[in-house]
């Protein structure tokens, strides 16, 4: 655990290497072996990290080492006047949620290192190295990112993330789209970062400390700003600012569609895995901070389900197979922001979790599928390629029913865990996630009808039918035309991927399954343990608690000491909506006041413990209104599928009847709401307005005095030229011709005998001892 | 005037005497030691096992025509064996035989010749002085392969002296002064002999005092299979004689020296063990004497032994090992000198 | 009494070597009178009391530099005497006749005793090269440092001269 | 009784001859021999000095001395070397070149 600092310097190394010799000398093989060796031993290492953190007690899981002090002391006045010293350590921090977090990025890292070794494949030599390089950088910074023990070191690797992301993003940088998409995806990006940069500041002059568990402590130490809008808002909102930026939350979603210009493993570890997940991953580890901020969490959940809904709704109606991901990733985020928003951070991050396998796994299996047509992206051109491409078809429905939540696959369970603290804490933000749970099932459901069910559309190839070609056999050929994104040269129709990437496929699929079973929730007699893992993550530390109450109350609310519930509403409804801490904090009526107290959060946790009164029977209440959400949010998956289906498969002309009734509507979603254009018209026209301005006052006044500048030193250089020439250097060719005259005269002494200069001397010596002897 | 002139004369007579004594024995010795080496007998036919040899190789030299070169320059020629053999044997002055507290007939003498406080750098003084021989040796015979040899001597001394001063400037910083007797004192006083405080700085000195002398397996410059016989390609009978005296006369000095810097001198081994206590009945001179003569038989060993240098490696030896070991071997002592100190 | 005899006999025999260094026809020779001539001086050195310079007197000049002439007498194999040809403005005896009146001077001033004939008083015999030492590397530290750099420089510069270049 | 003063005027003496080498050789070889005759003389005043004032100062720049003797004499034997390589003479008349 000591080594944790090695996780992220193992992929480093590999992006160096890679990147300043690779590029030129290393073979494919070389490349890729080395990226995927760096890329096992961090996930090695992560795991060794991960058993050793289990080992500890509860409360004790956390771990953090700070091998180099980056920024030892520097004296920074505070918000309260008092100067405090800004001195940062490269730490890094690892508990529960890190952990996580470092497991997922390593482990679908590793794996999907191991696809782009397959689908990379038609890159050229340079080319291939470079763009491991670049993966390996990112997962770099990933890992910085999540294993930071403070906002700055955190912030290095959320920079990081962007340039890899605009890096990969840009990696076809010949084609316009993919760089101006790297371009778009990179400023976007800086715009949130605006905003995490502020909220930092703001963090600084308030607590005076970055660290986060110090931030947690003084903010835990804080009261709830149930009145109204105060510091800790406002610092949490920043924050939500930036992490909108990184997750792609309204209003700045637009550069994730884009972003699938990029090559697929890319949008499948940085757009759909990790990197987006980044934001998420940030509002958890400030848990404490937006806990204590309301308005904040009223905010962040809104947003969060409107992006998955509007997402979703895109979704819906998209042709690109991988812009139907990208859509459908934007809403899973929006649920995760949903879940951080309604305090279910372990909720959040759970889902987090299984997003991240079947979220990868879909993109692997799109990918998958263009490498079979060769480039070709459009969901219109394919279908039917169900028997062309048997391992991608399985594991790319297991990885549907996953995001469709269909039971025990793990999209079920954190789905589900969300959509029932959203039913908890309002029933309007449930009943839209519940819509947007359904568009999502159907919209998966569509792109599986139109990928692999129903009948070829694709371009003829030799052999139509292709049974011979569904090997891995032709492999090489096509994948370079696939990489190439161009579908020239004789291709042989859709054919299996080679192993080096369905084995990824099938390991992910596996993930997909069982990725849910950490998090069964208690309704199923299953122990939530993901939840009990994660919570030390979400709250004030056990030594903070000493010395402040809430955390004190956060530490043993399960066991139900009195205002189990404030602590209950501080960590997001952890116990109350377990029956055991129910029936506990049953015992105390005072709960009621102090969820009035802790705000609109602890409504809802009053709203929990008042049927709770009745102890045992409150808890069966719970159970049964869990379970119904269960079944509700099951028999919704299995509509949207069910009406997918019937719509693009049984009868697919249904699909565009209704897309003729609603034309408008179809219009504007399949112009994702014009919000591309409506940036344009306000955002960057204003931009371009104000630069133009600019250009013109420099052009006019600041050339204008440069060259005044200018003018008078040509001046000022002709007159002194007047005076060197006449003056100074007559001054010197007079010397000049002095020195030749006297020369023709005493040159003569310059006989080139030395013994005649050291008489010169010797007669030197003779008169000073003359001189002596006349003294005496 | 008695312990300012006589003494001293007749110590120098007596070490002369024992010098000149022991080189023509050492000549046998090595010739025996070879023979025993290649399993032969060796000289047997002069006295019993060849013991009145040496007397039959003077006699020889003796009476061997002294031939002069005819182009070869005189005075220069002539002077040449002389300037060799001198150094060799002035040496002797300052080497400490025995300790201070020795009587003769009563009346204290001290076992040395001449207890100068430069007494170190004396030595290495005129060694360096013995070059001269060997080069004007190598000249004034005015012939080519004499010529070549004796440049190849004298860089060869040039090159090694460095490396073995270096060494013996380790020994100076262990004991605290330049003088002999000084140096021998130290060790007893440290109760340890140099050679095991300084085994690196004994070895150079080893190899370069084996270079210095022109022994094997750095006999280049009397290699007989490139140049005829070396330096002295031309000089023949006593002449001749003195150059062969001078080169085992130098090694007597090099295997003295290394007695008395590495060795302790006329020191006893085992002082402080108890049931060695009957070493102590052997005089010290004897030690002395015992300890030289063992490293005179390594020379003869080695001699034995090793292959003969190619040039560019004796060069590349000197130059590139020696020279900056014992260089590195002086920086080391200073610091733990430093170090432990304080 | 024994100092006066000392001296006056390697005095004589120091002018005396050195009229043959600046005499000898062949080169050797001169090398070789050089040679013995630094041996007297370093005996001189003995009788002032400076037995450490004495040491380094012969083993620097008579073991190092000296040896070096004699390299380079080898080294220089002339097919024609050296001094055969003589440059007419070269007023080699107006040299000769200022060096002689110079030391006619001095010996002018040293005989008439203007610089007062003064015995030697301070004894630094013992402990001399403690104290040679203990100067060079405590008050002549910085000296003794820009000698060693000179003596490198030196010794580089005459590689570079004298290498042939191929 | 030996004085300093004999000392000064052997040095003297020893430093002319140098100055008589100087001047009156040819042989550039015997030249530089006769610098270090000039050096010698110089070192023998610098140690009867010391000895007198019963100080080492004077030892010690004979120490630098002889220092500066050996850099001379091997850069100048090194030109010399460099000099002959060329023009086949150490005779310093031939070495005129930097003359008008």
């Amino acid at each position: 655990m000591h080594l944790i600092w090695l996780i992220p310097l193992l992929p480093a190394f590999g992006a160096l290497v890679n990147g300043v010799v690779g590029v030129r000398y290393f073979s494919k093989r070389t490349a890729g072996l080395l990226a995927c060796a760096t890329m096992a031993g961090a996930l090695a290492l992560s795991l060794y990290a991960f058993f050793e953190l289990l080992t500890l007690g509860p409360e004790a899981r956390e771990y953090v080492v700070r091998p180099l002090t980056w920024i030892s002391a520097l004296p920074l006045q505070l918000k309260d006047g008092s100067i405090g010293s800004f001195s940062i350590p490269w730490g890094f921090r690892l508990d529960p949620l890190s952990a996580m977090m470092i497991l997922v990025v390593t482990g679908i890292g590793f794996l999907i290192h191991v696809y782009s070794v397959g689908y990379m494949h038609g890159e050229s030599r340079g080319a291939y190295a470079r763009f491991f390089a670049y993966l390996n950088l990112f997962v770099f910074f990933m890992l910085m990112l999540v294993l930071g023990d403070n906002f700055v070191v955190m912030f290095v690797g959320w920079e990081g993330v962007g340039l890899c992301s605009y890096l990969l993003i840009g990696y076809y940088y010949e084609k316009k789209s993919a760089s101006d998409a790297g371009k778009k995806a990179f400023i976007v990006n800086r715009i949130g970062d605006w905003g995490f940069i502020i909220g930092m500041f703001l963090i600084f002059s308030v607590f005076g400390t970055l660290d986060f568990r110090e931030v947690a402590n003084a903010a835990g130490s804080m009261p709830v700003e149930s009145a109204g809008f105060g510091t800790l808002s406002v610092i949490t909102l920043l924050l939500f600012v930036g992490a909108t930026g990184k997750s792609a939350q309204i209003p700045l979603y637009v550069w994730l569609p884009d972003a699938m210009e990029g090559p697929t493993p890319v949008s499948a570890l940085i757009h759909a895995a990790t990197m987006v997940t980044a934001g998420v991953y940030m509002v958890g580890r400030n848990a404490v901070l937006f806990s204590h901020s309301p308005e904040t969490m009223q905010i962040v959940a809104i947003v969060g389900v409107a992006t998955a809904f509007v997402a979703a709704t895109i979704g819906l109606v998209q042709n690109d197979i991988k812009r139907v991901l990208a859509y459908s990733t934007v809403s899973q985020l929006g649920f995760m922001f949903l879940a951080m928003g309604v305090g279910a951070y372990a909720a959040g991050a759970f889902h987090l979790m299984t997003h991240a396998f079947f979220k990868a796994l879909l993109f692997l299996c799109s990918g998958s599928v263009i490498h079979a047509m060769a480039g070709q992206q459009d969901m219109r051109h394919m279908g039917g390629l169900k028997k062309h491409l048997p391992v991608t078809y399985v594991t790319m429905l297991i990885g549907t029913l996953a995001i469709a939540g269909i039971p025990p696959l793990s999209g079920f369970f954190s789905k589900d865990e969300i959509l029932f603290r959203a039913f908890q804490s309002n029933k309007i933000i449930w009943g839209v996630a519940v819509v947007t749970a359904l568009m999502t099932a159907f919209y998966m459901f569509r792109l599986m009808s139109m990928t692999f069910f129903g009948t070829y559309r694709g371009p003829a190839f030799a052999g139509a039918g292709g049974h011979g070609h569904a090997d891995t056999g032709h492999g090489h050929a096509s994948a370079g035309h696939g990489a190439a994104a161009t579908g020239h040269g004789e291709w042989h129709g859709p054919h299996e991927s080679p192993k080096s990437m369905t084995i990824p496929l099938l390991v992910l699929a596996v993930g997909a399954i069982v990725a849910g079973l950490v998090g069964v929730p208690a309704a199923l007699n299953g122990s939530n343990d993901i939840e009990h893992f994660l919570h030390p993550s979400f709250s004030v530390s056990a030594v903070g608690g000493t010395h402040e109450g809430a955390s004190a109350e956060l530490a043993e609310a399960p066991e139900g000491s009195e205002g189990g519930s404030k602590g209950a509403a501080l960590s997001g409804f952890a116990h109350a909506s377990r029956p055991k801490a129910a029936a506990s904090s049953a015992s105390a009526p005072a709960t009621e006041s102090e969820g009035i107290a802790a705000g609109k959060l602890a409504a809802a946790a009053s709203h929990e413990a008042v049927p709770a009164e009745g102890g045992e029977a409150g808890s069966h209440a719970s159970w049964a209104v869990e379970i119904g959400l269960m079944l509700l949010s099951v028999l919704v998956g299995i509509t949207g599928m069910l009406v997918a289906y019937r719509f693009y498969v049984r009868t697919p002309e249904i699909a565009d009847r209704l897309a003729q009734r609603w034309a408008g509507a179809h219009r504007v979603l399949s112009n994702k709401y014009y919000v591309d254009e409506l940036y344009d018209a306000t955002a960057i026209a204003g931009t371009m307005a104000s630069a133009r301005g600019l250009w013109v006052f420099d052009a006019k006044v600041v050339d204008g005095a440069v060259n005044g500048s200018g003018w008078l030193t040509l001046f000022s250089s002709w007159f002194s030229h007047v005076i060197d020439k006449y003056v100074v250097d007559g001054l010197v060719n007079f010397v000049g011709a002095v020195l030749e005259e006297g020369s023709f005269v005493f040159r003569r002494l310059q006989t080139g005998l030395i013994q005649n200069y050291a008489l010169v001397m010797l007669f030197g010596v003779f008169a000073f001892v003359s001189i002596y002897l006349m003294s005496r | 005037m008695t312990e300012a002139v006589i003494f001293p004369l007749i110590k120098i007579v007596i070490v002369l005497a024992a010098v000149l004594a022991t080189v023509m024995y050492i000549v046998l010795l090595e010739r025996k030691v070879q023979a025993w080496v290649q399993v032969r007998l060796g000289p047997m036919r002069v006295g019993p096992h060849g013991i009145l040899q040496p007397l039959a190789d003077v006699l020889k030299l003796f009476v061997k025509e002294d031939i002069t070169p005819v182009m070869a320059d005189k005075w220069v020629f002539t002077a040449a064996p002389i300037l060799v053999l001198v150094p060799a044997l002035i040496a002797f002055a300052v080497i400490p035989f025995a300790s201070n507290d020795m009587k003769l007939f009563g009346l204290p003498i001290s076992g040395r010749i001449a207890d100068v406080n430069v007494g170190l750098l004396y030595i290495v003084s005129v060694a360096s002085l013995g070059i001269y021989g060997i080069i004007l040796g190598g000249w004034s015979s005015n012939s080519k392969y004499p010529l070549i040899a004796s440049l190849r001597a004298s860089a060869q001394l040039i090159s090694y002296e460095i490396a073995v001063t270096m060494t013996l400037v380790t020994v100076i910083m262990l004991a605290g002064t330049l003088s002999m007797v000084g140096i021998v004192d130290a060790q007893a006083r440290q109760g340890m002999w140099f050679a095991f405080m300084q085994p690196v700085a004994f070895f150079i000195y080893f190899v370069g005092g084996l270079a210095e002398t022109n022994r094997a397996p750095f006999d280049l410059p009397e290699a007989e299979q490139e140049l005829v016989a070396g330096f002295h390609t031309e000089y023949s009978g006593m002449r001749f004689a003195f150059f062969f005296l001078a080169e085992y006369a130098n090694m007597i000095v090099v295997s003295a020296v290394a007695t008395t810097l590495f060795f302790g001198g006329w020191l006893q081994p085992f002082p402080n063990v108890s049931w060695l206590w009957w070493l102590g009945i052997v005089p010290g001179w004897m030690w002395f004497c015992t300890k030289t003569f063992m490293f005179l038989y390594v020379f003869l060993w080695v001699r034995a032994t090793y292959p003969r240098y190619r040039y560019d490696q004796l060069m590349r030896l000197g130059w590139k090992w020696l020279i900056p070991l014992a260089i590195l071997n002086v920086v080391v002592t200073g610091f733990l000198k430093v170090l432990l100190k304080g | 009494m024994a100092e006066a005899v000392v001296f006056y006999i390697f005095a004589a025999l120091i002018l005396g070597f050195a009229v043959l260094v600046i005499t000898a026809k062949s080169t050797v020779h001169s090398v070789l009178f050089l040679v013995a001539d630094f041996l007297c001086v370093a005996a001189l050195y003995v009788v002032l009391q400076a037995p450490f310079l004495a040491v380094i007197q012969v083993m620097v000049y008579a073991g190092g530099i000296v040896v070096l002439y004699l390299f380079v007498v080898m080294l220089v194999n002339l097919k024609r005497p050296p001094e055969l040809h003589a440059d007419p403005r070269r007023l080699g005896r107006l040299g000769l006749v200022m060096a002689l009146a110079v030391f006619a001077e001095l010996a002018a001033i040293g005989a008439y005793g203007w610089l007062k004939p003064s015995g030697f008083d301070g004894s630094l015999d013992s402990k001399n090269i403690e104290q040679v030492g203990r100067a060079l590397y405590t008050d002549y530290l910085v000296p003794f440092e820009v000698a060693s750099v000179l003596l490198l420089v030196a010794m580089i510069g005459a590689i570079v001269l004298a290498k042939r270049e191929q | 009784m030996i004085t300093q003063t004999h000392f000064l005027v052997l040095s003297a003496a020893l430093f002319m001859l140098g100055v008589v080498g100087v001047m009156t050789r040819r042989n550039i070889i015997i030249i530089l021999m006769s610098m270090e005759l000039m050096l010698n003389a110089v070192n023998i005043n610098l140690i009867a000095f010391s000895r007198q004032l019963g100080d080492v100062t004077g030892q010690v720049f004979a120490v630098f001395v002889i220092c500066v003797a050996a850099a001379e004499a091997a850069v100048g034997l090194g030109i010399i070397l460099a000099f002959y390589r060329n023009k086949e003479t150490i005779n310093i008349d031939e070495m005129n070149l930097m003359r008008w």
